[in-house]
């Protein structure tokens, strides 16, 4: 039996504090929000009320966090001869030399030069489920986000991979050109206003202080709240009962922003997922979050 | 198939705790799908909770109960070692037994 | 990736059944067969309803009987609810949320050593009163706390 | 939208040199020209998110390469602009149904690709302000609305103010973060108006 650092509770809850923006409403979805009966407090008090009580219930969530069960599932998929080529993944080059998992996660996304771009772990695991187990990219592609009720390979493999980087402090390299080009890229992409509702990522995530309805928004202009937001991905999220990866969330952002879709895997998204982790650069990974 | 469940037991002085974490849909049977089906009721009924042989936590619990299920017990009088298992048992006739050893 | 998931938990013998545990002479049948799940009060439309269900017609209220729940709850889908029970020889704890539509969550039997003192996480299908309720000495006691539910998130 | 596609390209010089404080400062116009077709490549049309969605328009083109912070004698131009696309009621009636727009201002729904087409939007309103004090969940991105009709009266000027501010917000603010309502078709005539009422009607919880 893995025991989880008692410090995972304190990680949790700082990092759904900052970076539970956006989420699909939960299955269940509750009518809700038809609070107090009772005569309306003052705004500013009913304010620090309501973000204290927030604070509290995040606190009492506590360290027990169903990723845990992706964890297992990711494990067993990692080490299991499959494919075509029945091979595991153990061999697999995550930027650190063939083989080696251990705090992985915490140097990507990474330049790689067998694939001549910088890819983010989701991408390299799926590089190597091509290369090394002889998958086809249509089989890899086939259904990247699961749901509550069939989590996908990738989730349980992602949930895995980033587990074994809990400890590590975040430092993805920016030697290489293409490293510099993916956070250029990015960072102007955080930028571009399009869509119905003229949004950009900046809309939401581009001023101090702010949230919407009760969920804080980290400054990711910043690189303060890159790191405490940066490593709350992936995370296991109470609203849809399953594990994100950080493409996901990346593309989620773009589906609240009334855009089309970003392509998963796409140099798009490695690009915003490149700008966040560099900006992360120093923050300590502590495993999967659990947020709201 | 239902995931393993994740067991900790831990002993602080006379008492020792365990959390418990399953896998499992939790189902209340009034849920509907995004395409209006209702989604029949799948959730765990009873289970129950042993220390070193003895049962020490018999539960019954319903729907209601979050998905992929968390609870925490106390028990007194156990001992680093000791074997815990904790069994469940769901509506439809799944069963799932998991332990750990008290450290 | 096709039907590998299968194969992968077969092949890694993930799961222990019942069955296998008890073949194995790990446990014995007696120990592991829970009380038979109580239908009528799960299945009961309202508060009073389960409560009866459970026995406890006649409750109550209690200090010693603790509930910690959050006052407002970021997500109804896991709200954490913990009940510790100091009055003497209880032995169980049931735990209701009210106006959810069916409102008997959970039930709790102690033996053997085990504290009166459990945590789980409910699902609020709206804000509510989350109830506890002691069986001590064969009387009912209860404790009570509204958990507000909010709306999270962008919503769509 | 044309015309103001037509005044940008007369003042290239004037923008590029203009510089602001503000993060999106830090881009270069290469970086923002890069990521612009990085976006048309790697996106996907995907329910009623259309591609088209990444096609700027002359607004969205002066915000995102000023970084929201136009010139002022521009961002006036733009404004001026805006306020044209408003459509006012032809009853004349600007108040609809404070209850209405509650439940409109609620609902966080609407032109995501996981919305169907032909079924209203949402307002979105709580995910930025807060309105009536009764909802303890807003957010904080736009100011309170709280007691707004309380404070500014409902005369019909003040009416005139709030519904053209919902149907389009860059009238008033050239770069503003808020969506432009009615010139997007986001929201309906009759939508804006519940909205109007729940802002100003001084039977709506946000006024007691």
């Amino acid at each position: 039996m893995k025991q989880l650092p008692a410090t995972l509770a304190i990680f949790a809850l700082a990092f759904s504090s900052i970076a539970s923006a956006q989420a699909t409403k939960p299955a269940k979805a509750p009518k809700a929000a038809k609070p107090a009966a009772a005569a309306p407090a003052p705004a500013v008090a009913a304010k620090d009320e309501t973000t204290a009580g927030i604070e509290k219930y995040r606190e009492m969530l506590g360290d027990d966090n169903p990723a845990e069960l992706y964890e297992a599932r990711g494990e067993i998929l990692w080490k299991q001869a499959r494919g075509p080529k029945n091979v595991s993944l153990e061999q697999c080059d995550l930027g650190l030399g063939a083989g080696v998992i251990k705090g992985a996660y915490a140097q990507t996304p990474r330049y790689f030069a067998d694939a001549d771009r910088v890819m983010d772990i989701e991408s390299r695991i799926v590089h190597c489920m091509m290369t090394l187990q002889g998958f086809s990219e249509a089989d890899v592609r086939k259904r990247p986000f699961g749901s509550a009720d069939k989590p996908s390979e990738m989730e349980d493999l992602v949930t895995y991979v980033v587990t074994q980087a809990k400890g590590a402090k975040i430092a993805p390299p920016t030697a290489h050109p293409k490293e510099k080009e993916a956070f250029e890229l990015g960072q102007a992409m955080f930028h571009v206003r399009a869509g119905p509702y003229d949004f950009s990522c900046a809309t939401c995530h581009g001023t101090d202080d702010k949230r919407i309805r009760l969920q804080d928004l980290p400054n990711l202009t910043k690189a303060a709240d890159n790191r405490r937001a940066y490593p709350g991905w992936p995370a296991y999220r109470v609203s849809t009962s399953q594990v994100h990866t950080m493409q996901w969330r990346i593309n989620d952002c773009f589906r609240q922003q009334r855009m089309p879709e970003p392509k998963y895997l796409s140099e798009s998204v490695n690009a915003m997922i490149t700008y966040m982790a560099v900006m992360a650069t120093g923050a300590e990974y502590k495993g999967p979050a659990l947020k709201r | 198939m239902a995931d393993p469940m994740k067991i900790r037991a831990s002993i602080k002085g006379d008492v020792t705790e365990i959390r418990v974490l399953m896998g499992h849909p939790m189902e209340t049977g009034a849920r509907k799908d995004a395409a209006g089906n209702t989604v029949p009721a799948h959730h765990i009924q009873t289970m129950t909770v042993e220390v070193g042989g003895k049962k020490v936590v018999d539960g019954q619990i319903g729907g209601s109960v979050s998905r992929n299920p968390v609870f925490g017990f106390k028990v007194k009088g156990a001992k680093a070692g000791d074997k815990v298992v904790v069994t469940w048992v769901d509506n439809k006739g799944e069963k799932r037994s998991d332990e750990a050893v008290i450290a | 990736m096709n039907n590998t998931r299968r194969t992968v938990l077969k092949g890694a013998g993930a799961t222990a059944t019942l069955s296998a545990l008890i073949a194995a002479g790990a446990l014995k049948p007696t120990d592991v067969f829970a009380n038979e799940w109580n239908k009528a009060a799960f299945e009961a439309k309202d508060a009073a309803g389960a409560l009866k269900g459970i026995g406890a017609g006649t409750t109550a209220d209690s200090k010693d009987l603790l509930l910690t729940a959050p006052d407002i709850a970021e997500n109804g889908a896991v709200v954490p609810v913990g009940v510790i029970s100091n009055i003497p020889n209880t032995t169980s704890i049931s735990i209701l949320v009210e106006k959810n539509p069916s409102p008997l969550t959970s039930s709790f039997e102690f033996a053997n050593g085990a504290v009166a003192d459990v945590a789980v996480r409910l699902k609020l299908g709206q804000t509510s009163i989350v109830r506890a309720v002691a069986k001590a000495d064969g009387k009912f006691y209860t404790a009570q706390k509204e958990v507000k539910v909010t709306v999270g998130g962008c919503g769509g | 939208m044309k015309k103001m596609f037509a005044l940008f390209a007369a003042f290239p010089l004037i923008l590029a040199s203009v510089a602001h404080a503000g993060p999106a400062d830090e881009v270069s116009p290469v970086a923002r020209a890069r990521a612009v077709e990085a976006m048309k490549r790697d996106f996907q049309a995907k329910g009623i998110a259309g591609e088209d969605r990444l096609v700027q328009d002359g607004l969205q083109a002066i915000c995102n390469r000023t970084g929201n912070h136009p010139p002022e004698y521009m961002a006036k131009q733009i404004e001026a602009d805006q306020l044209a696309t408003v459509k006012f009621p032809a009853d004349g009636k600007l108040m609809g149904d404070w209850k209405a727009g509650e439940s409109l201002a609620q609902s966080g729904r609407g032109m995501t690709w996981s919305d169907k087409a032909g079924i209203p939007n949402g307002g979105n309103c709580y995910n930025c302000h807060q309105i009536s004090p009764q909802e303890l969940s807003y957010g904080t991105i736009g100011p309170t609305l709280k007691s707004f009709g309380k404070l500014r009266g409902n005369s019909p000027e003040i009416q005139k103010y709030v519904y053209s501010k919902i149907s389009n917000a860059k009238a008033f603010n050239a770069c503003s973060d808020m969506p432009r309502f009615g010139q997007s078709g986001a929201l309906t005539e009759k939508q804006i108006k519940d909205l109007v009422a729940l802002l100003l009607d001084p039977a709506s919880p946000t006024n007691k």
